[in-house]
């Protein structure tokens, strides 16, 4: 399991095999074509389905109208910014959070390492709409993490610098980033072992031989060789994420309202698919720009 | 002092582990609350009551079996698709190569959002009805790419050498095959298989696009008890998928490593 | 080229295997008598894998034939070849006890007392009691011993071995060379044994075959290649030699040549020297060469610039007044020592020394072997 | 019984006869003994232990007739966008029967997805509250029959408001107290309803401008941080926990809530607020046509009727169940928003039905309020 | 037993380390001379690593000082001392490149000149050429040359070698260890070179400690502790040795004592008995073994039952009439030789042989070194 939900970012070619080359192919051809149909033509459905006009009563028609999407962007745009910010904090803070606990995993649990993996692993099979919900408990305004914080003016700190809109730390741009980066926290921690994992101790005493204090070494060789879990648990974070709207329906507020909600809602509620579509389309397209952008700048070009 | 600081990672590694499991702790905590009314949100009085009665919320049991099967038949097939597609990129080298893992990365890159309504948008069209054997269809979609990943790790640190010598020993193809290949891979698609039933297991975000109202997955019945108040079943059941992950991962690796100990 | 070949001896017709952008083995012509030890010595990436793979049937030659007594096993699949090999990385299966790497072979052809045999196998590489475990609870110089094991029970017509014992230590190869002949002597089956290890190929093989960028080089018993190489390659690679510019001075007895090199007249066997050349590499073993002046009636004058002693042995460099260090390895007999910067003569025997073409290059098999990074 | 305004007058155009007819199965109710009723969460009376529905399974043992009941009906929108596709493209739902809000009602009339009542298989029809027989909608109640009908208020956690009222929609949009601590309905006609008839117009006959300018003033709140969320019936356990101060609410959510905790407080805006019904509709192709309408019949039985009725707290639309409520509970039966008072109910108002390219028009600017 | 100590010489005092349930170092006292060349030998988990890396900082001592000088470095991290280690493994960073590996020491200290220093260096270690590739694209011998350049180029006090040369060939490792000295000598550091390989500490040490079970078992240059080892285990270890068990006869001379071994009666020097034992090992080396009865006054007759030729030299078993197979190694240097099932006489001077009390193991040191698998 431990291996799982991790992208390798090694790119050893395999071995050339010359004879009964249709093999690879035969292999391929089930899988291939089960995306193809299944997640190929969708996104092409969903790109014909936002150049349509019409409504629900009536029935869609094509007429190629790209001026949605300018709509679209125009209206929502506020969400997209929001969903991307939201994302990216809690990317960045499931990065602070993850890193040390992959670290010990890898390199500090000793005989403890598969129970604390196991540990990490296991809420995953405990509904995350569940643990979100205990977290609505965690953060509710009677329970003591709430009176704590107010007493102790984090509510006032928090406040402050506009995470939460009143005393309460529910509801609230903080509750929906904690929320983000408590959800997706597995899917940076399993990366950031893997490759941790693989660091050989020898070079951090190698380093520390070598006249680097603790903090150079981490910065110097531990931080730069852990690159590729880095990469590959941002991006295993921050997509998801970005898309979500669980998180921001179930512990934030009229203020937080992420893109996925909005499409969702466009969808399942208002019925508007042009839009809707057109909003799923911009959403893919500038995830999947950020990650070739930041894939390519963090050099690890064969993600897979 | 000097001690705390040595250890200072250690620390901050378990803060995060508690961060981590709180909420789980919270929730096998309120399995065991009677609530007061039908909001279970304080702790009003310790009762057993849901754990003896597991399935007493009206459809919750209902819901639970379809997750469960469902998830098995994704993750099995997802796990035999991506296998072979595993197979294919980690050991043959063929045109097409840099396609098929784009291919295999976009389903990963894009947001549930877009692929649960895309996916409703082709049913749409196609007049594929909703319903369960939609979410099979959207849970092995997204499912394969995962597999894909986690076999071809394991694939690509298997040794060809190994291999060969199964055929220089005599085994044909076949045999090299079932009795080298896929037992020396099997970790890997074993994790792979894992993660793909926990995936759709959890997933709600899809499934919902793609459910009608006989299909209520256990994450719909979820959501939909949220509006309401959810039942202490919920709680049960979270903690015993919970409990019942931890046993059975942590027995498989302590047999494994007392068979190993034991020939030791 | 092909010779006479006898009932199971291995026989390698110009086979020949070329890569993409390269020819790693030029038409090889080859016979292994069945039942001996065949070692094939050279340096790296001369094609020695290559050519065993090609005997294993791993990998298809370009052309050639490959025979075993009088059936042609060119085109037949690794699977149906009647060879085993013992990998350098051992190649054991990871998830089986070592037993049932052992069986395995067996197994694959419905063998009814494959237990039987591979435990009779295993006591005789010593390993009976390490039956059940996994290949990697054991160490290295085990699982090299399992890889042989697995191998041997298949009692295959020829078993080759692809630098077997390249990733044991030095005290532990020696201790598993020794293991190796006694095992193929008791058992008598062929082995063909790829080593890096000059010494090694020596003292094991029955004969050796030195390969060169893909080609042979030269053939023959240990002995035999040592004292008297036919080239530079084959002088150097083979233990070191001290080769000295010469050119050979007509006349001389049926017996001895003389050929003067830098200034001074030395003697030569003639058996030793090529037919016709003038020029000359006049060689001698380091070990030939004497401090003092009792070794013989060649004599060079010198100064000890190095002395290195290594328990056995102790190793002198001494410089020739024309620059050329020679170097002199004296057996700690007892006898007195040379120091360093002492002025001494270095003598030898005239059939101790070999002449081999000057038109060759004098460090031919000499380089650092450094380029398989 | 209930009475309420009942706008004959309708809006400009759009609710004439319907274009559509629902096309009907073959009617396997006398193979089959079985009938699928899908229906809002708690909607229906339960034991105590909440593992039976007393009048459901008196209605089995009576008939011999099986109910496949299932609480999947969480939202208007919802669970049209779900049994849309099957209904437009000519397959069955699996459902004989379920409970729409009657602008709901009105868009299925419309479409023709849903289909006739055979009123001789529901006697007890001539039950129906003489106020509500003749809807806008649905004029002679050819196609649907109430189920249950409230009123949207105020509803308020005494707790959470530090003991202070909340009396108007005003006051829920602007009281510094309540900021970040107000939800709205993500029904368009409930929460757009009240704060037009706040502002002194009139639900059942207002300008695109009255529109515009009710969602202006709940923008403003939004935008002030006021509101917390638009919700459906999800509002109930904020509210029961005081993580909302106050909120718009339907009177039966509120009324149960008030069972386990008094401090939960209900208010109708003196200004007038709205009154809806969710009414059975029985869709196209569906199996259980008969079985469905003797369902829908047993439920008009007074006595039956008014043992939902004390459960779920809502108005029920059958005559004579006042009075059977009385008799099971005098308590219930005295309170106003289950049996309300002509005065009170001289303040509800219905909201008008709208053409298509209205709602289109409305649901797009209230959905641009409540999705973003 | 710690001795004065040199300006900077490295001193270890009582050094000792336990695990959790093993001691792997006990009480250790040493003293290298700054400048030496100093080699740390044993077999496999005698704890040789654990000593360097005590010095090296990357392990807490249990007890005992470090001191390098005059300072004493006990209780400094690893990245304030000045000492730098070589790993076995090499430990290269893998993401940067050779010039950044060789660099970072430099680098970490503030160093101005840090490239034009680690350009020098890599010169020295003859790979400027390479300076800009990435350590995964060098052979292995390259690999262990950057590593060498990396701790070099700081010019540490003390630096630590761990089997520098373990992971090379055997050729590379001959040409690795004579530039390993050539540089060693060239920039005059104290160097602490662990390895396994007896030849390879004879060859290029200065001094040599044993090393046995986490204690020190001898101390000395190579060719007293080869000629003169003082117990059975530095005998073995180091090289081979033929022991013969034997009992002291009284009297003698006061240079040659004769001991009584299997009936017969052998000579051997005073000065090689230790005092007041009765019972001993008499040993000799297989070198100092003649074929022939030429070779000193002690004689012994065997049958010949192994000749194993390895170029240099031939290596004899011969077996005596109670059992027991002598090796004898003969330099290839012209004379005759025996062949298989001869009948021989073994030969030796009475000042080849040594005497070890015969309480120890005759097999200690000389066993299979097969458990580190
Ligand atoms: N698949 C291949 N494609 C291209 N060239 C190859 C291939 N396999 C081997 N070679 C080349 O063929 C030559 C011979 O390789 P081979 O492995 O037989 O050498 P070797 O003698 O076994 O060397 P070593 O002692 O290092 O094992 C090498 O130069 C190698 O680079
Ligand atoms: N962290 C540790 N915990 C427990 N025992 C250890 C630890 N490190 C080393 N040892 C033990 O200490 C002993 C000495 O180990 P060390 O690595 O110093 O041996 P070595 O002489 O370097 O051996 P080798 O030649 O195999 O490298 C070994 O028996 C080893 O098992
Ligand atoms: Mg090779
Ligand atoms: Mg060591």
């Amino acid at each position: 399991m431990a291996e799982a939900a991790v992208l390798s970012t090694g790119s050893s070619a395999p071995p050339t095999r010359r004879r009964r080359n249709w093999v690879p192919y035969a292999l391929l051809l089930p899988g291939l074509l089960w995306l193809v149909v299944f997640f190929v033509l969708p996104m092409v459905t969903l790109a014909s389905q936002s150049l349509q006009e019409g409504n629900v009563d009536d029935g869609y028609t094509f007429t190629g109208n790209v001026g949605i999407y300018v709509d679209a962007l125009k209206q929502y745009w506020p969400q997209f910014v929001r969903s991307f910010l939201y994302a990216g904090t809690a990317t960045v803070l499931a990065l602070l959070l993850g890193y040390p606990l992959a670290y010990f995993i890898a390199q500090k649990a000793g005989r403890y390492k598969n129970l604390v993996l196991v540990l990490v692993i296991a809420p995953f099979f405990t509904s995350f709409l569940i643990r979100t919900l205990a977290w609505r408990t965690i953060l509710s305004d009677d329970w003591f993490v709430t009176t704590w914080a107010q007493k102790l003016h984090i509510t006032d700190l928090l406040q402050a610098v506009g995470l939460t809109a009143n005393d309460s730390l529910l509801s609230s741009k903080f509750a929906v980033i904690m929320g983000l980066t408590y959800n997706f926290l597995p899917f940076m921690i399993l990366p950031l072992y893997t490759s941790l994992e693989r660091l050989d101790p020898r070079l951090i005493e190698a380093a520390g031989d070598l006249y680097a204090s603790p903090w150079q070494t981490f910065r110097k060789v531990t931080w730069p060789l852990s690159l590729p879990g880095v990469v590959a648990g941002t991006l295993l974070t921050f997509i998801p994420a970005a898309g979500d709207f669980i998180n921001a329906r179930l512990l934030g507020n009229t203020q937080t309202t992420m893109i996925g909600s909005v499409i969702d809602s466009q969808f399942l509620r208002v019925l508007d698919y042009p839009l809707a579509a057109a909003l799923s389309f911009i959403l893919l397209i500038v995830i999947v720009t950020m990650v070739s952008v930041y894939v390519r700048r963090a050099g690890t070009e064969e993600l897979l | 002092m000097a001690w705390i600081k040595r250890h200072l990672i250690s620390f901050a590694a378990i803060a995060v582990l508690v961060y981590m499991l709180v909420p789980n702790v919270v929730v096998a905590a309120f399995s065991f609350n009677d609530p007061k009314g039908k909001y279970n949100y304080n702790f009003n009085e310790f009762s057993a009551a849901a754990w003896t009665n597991p399935c007493g919320a009206q459809g919750i049991c209902e819901s639970l079996g379809l997750s469960l099967q469902i998830g098995v038949i994704a993750s099995l097939t997802a796990t035999v698709l991506g296998t072979m597609i595993a197979f294919a990129l980690g050991r043959y080298r063929f045109r097409g190569r840099s396609a098929t893992n784009l291919l295999i990365f976009m389903p990963m890159a894009t947001p549930e959002v877009v692929m649960g309504s895309s996916l409703l948008t082709l049913f749409l069209m196609l007049g594929v009805p909703s319903g369960r054997t939609a979410i099979l269809i959207a849970h092995i979609m997204f499912c394969v790419s995962f597999v894909v990943v986690a076999v071809k790790a394991r694939v690509a640190t298997l040794d060809p050498k190994l291999e060969e010598a199964a055929a220089d020993l005599g085994a044909n193809p076949t045999q090299t095959f079932l009795r080298v290949t896929l037992p020396l891979a099997a970790p890997g698609i074993a994790a792979g298989a894992l993660l793909a039933f926990s995936l759709s297991f959890d997933d709600y975000i899809i499934t919902n696009f793609n459910a009608s109202p006989s299909s209520i997955t256990f994450p719909m019945y979820v959501w939909g008890a949220s509006a309401r108040g959810v039942p202490v079943q919920v709680y049960v059941i979270g903690t015993v998928m919970f409990v019942l992950t931890l046993v059975v991962v942590m027995t498989g690796q302590l047999i494994s490593s007392r068979r190993n100990r034991q020939v030791a | 080229m092909s010779k006479q070949q006898g009932k199971g001896d291995l026989g390698l017709v110009a086979l020949t295997k070329s890569f993409a952008t390269f020819t790693a083995v030029h038409p090889l012509d080859l016979v292994v008598p069945q039942g001996s030890f065949f070692a094939l010595l050279g340096p790296s990436g001369c094609g020695k894998t290559t050519t065993l793979r090609m005997i294993a049937g791993l990998e298809e030659p370009t052309s050639g034939r490959i025979r075993i007594g009088d059936s042609d096993i060119t085109d037949t699949k690794a699977y149906q070849r009647n060879v085993n090999t013992v990998f350098q990385s051992y190649a054991l299966f990871p998830h089986m006890s070592v037993l049932d790497n052992v069986m395995f072979g067996l197994r694959r052809r419905g063998d009814k007392d494959a237990k039987a045999k591979a435990k009779e196998v295993l006591e005789l590489v010593q390993l009976e009691q390490v039956a059940s475990k996994k290949p990697t609870q054991l160490s290295g110089g085990m699982q090299q011993r399992v890889a042989l094991a697995r191998a041997l029970v298949n009692r295959p017509d020829v078993l080759l071995l692809d630098e077997p014992l390249g990733a044991l230590d030095l005290k532990l190869r020696r201790q598993m060379q020794i293991e190796l002949k006694r095992i193929q002597q008791e058992v008598g089956l062929t082995f063909i044994h790829v080593t890096h290890d000059q010494e090694e190929a020596m003292t094991m093989a029955d004969s050796i075959a030195v390969m060169n960028a893909g080609r042979l080089e030269q053939l023959g018993d240990p002995a035999t290649l040592y004292e008297q190489p036919r080239s530079t390659f084959v002088a150097n690679f083979l233990g070191q030699s001290n080769l000295l510019r010469a050119t050979v001075n007509p006349g001389g007895t049926d017996h001895v040549v003389t050929v003067r090199a830098h200034d001074t007249d030395l003697e030569v066997s003639r058996e030793h020297l090529p037919e016709g050349v003038r020029d000359v590499w006049l060689g001698v073993r380091p070990e030939k060469l004497r401090l003092g002046e009792g070794g013989g009636p060649n004599q060079l004058r010198g100064i000890v610039r190095d002395v290195s002693f290594s328990g056995v042995a102790t190793q002198y460099s001494v410089q020739m007044p024309w620059g050329q260090e020679l170097i002199v390895v004296q057996q700690n007999d007892g006898t007195a020592r040379a120091v360093l910067g002492e002025t001494v003569t270095v003598s030898w025997a005239a059939q101790h020394g070999f002449a081999l073409d000057a038109s060759q290059d004098a460090e031919a098999g000499a380089e650092l072997v450094d380029d398989h990074g | 019984g209930s009475a309420g305004k009942n706008p004959t007058t309708g809006g400009a155009s759009g609710t004439a006869a319907p274009a559509k007819t629902a096309a009907a199965a073959q009617d396997m109710s006398d193979t089959e003994k079985l009938v699928n009723w899908s229906n809002w969460t708690e909607y229906i009376d339960t034991s105590d232990d909440g593992k039976s529905r007393p009048s459901l399974d008196a209605f089995q043992k009576k008939t011999g007739i099986k109910v496949n009941y299932t609480e999947d009906y969480l939202d208007n929108d919802e669970f049209y966008a779900k049994v849309r596709p099957l209904l437009e493209g000519g397959k069955d739902t699996g459902r004989d029967v379920w409970c729409s809000t009657d602008w709901m009602v009105a868009r299925l009339i419309r479409q023709g997805y849903v289909q006739k009542l055979d009123l001789a298989n529901i006697p007890n029809a001539a039950n129906l509250d003489d106020s509500l027989k003749n809807v806008e909608f649905d004029p002679g109640r050819l196609y649907s029959l109430p189920w249950q009908s409230g009123f949207a208020g105020i509803g308020y956690n005494l707790k959470a408001t530090g003991g202070k009222k909340i009396e108007s929609i005003t006051q829920l949009l602007t009281d510094p107290a309540l900021k970040g601590k107000v939800t709205l309905l993500t029904e368009m006609r409930d929460t757009v309803g009240l704060v037009m008839m706040e502002q002194g117009k009139k639900i059942d006959s207002f300008t695109d401008a009255d529109f515009q300018a009710a969602i202006d003033m709940i923008q403003q709140a939004k935008d002030s941080g006021q509101i917390l969320r638009f919700t459906g019936n999800e509002y109930t356990e904020g509210l029961a926990k005081g993580d909302i101060a106050a909120c718009v609410a339907w009177t039966g959510d509120v009324v149960q809530l008030q069972f386990d905790d008094p401090k939960i407080q209900y208010a109708l805006p003196q200004k007038g607020f709205t009154l809806w019904s969710d009414n059975f509709v029985i869709p196209a192709l569906a199996k259980h046509k008969k079985n469905a309408e003797k369902l829908i019949d047993y439920y008009y039985d007074p006595a039956v009727m008014a043992q939902v009725a004390a459960f779920v707290n809502y108005i029920a639309p059958v005559k004579g169940t006042a009075a059977e409520l009385v008799k099971l509970d005098p308590k219930l039966g005295k309170n106003p928003l289950i049996v309300p008072t002509p005065d009170v109910l001289a303040r509800a108002q219905v909201f008008r039905g709208l053409s298509t390219a209205e709602e289109t028009k409305y649901n797009k600017l209230f959905s641009a309020l409540t999705t973003a």
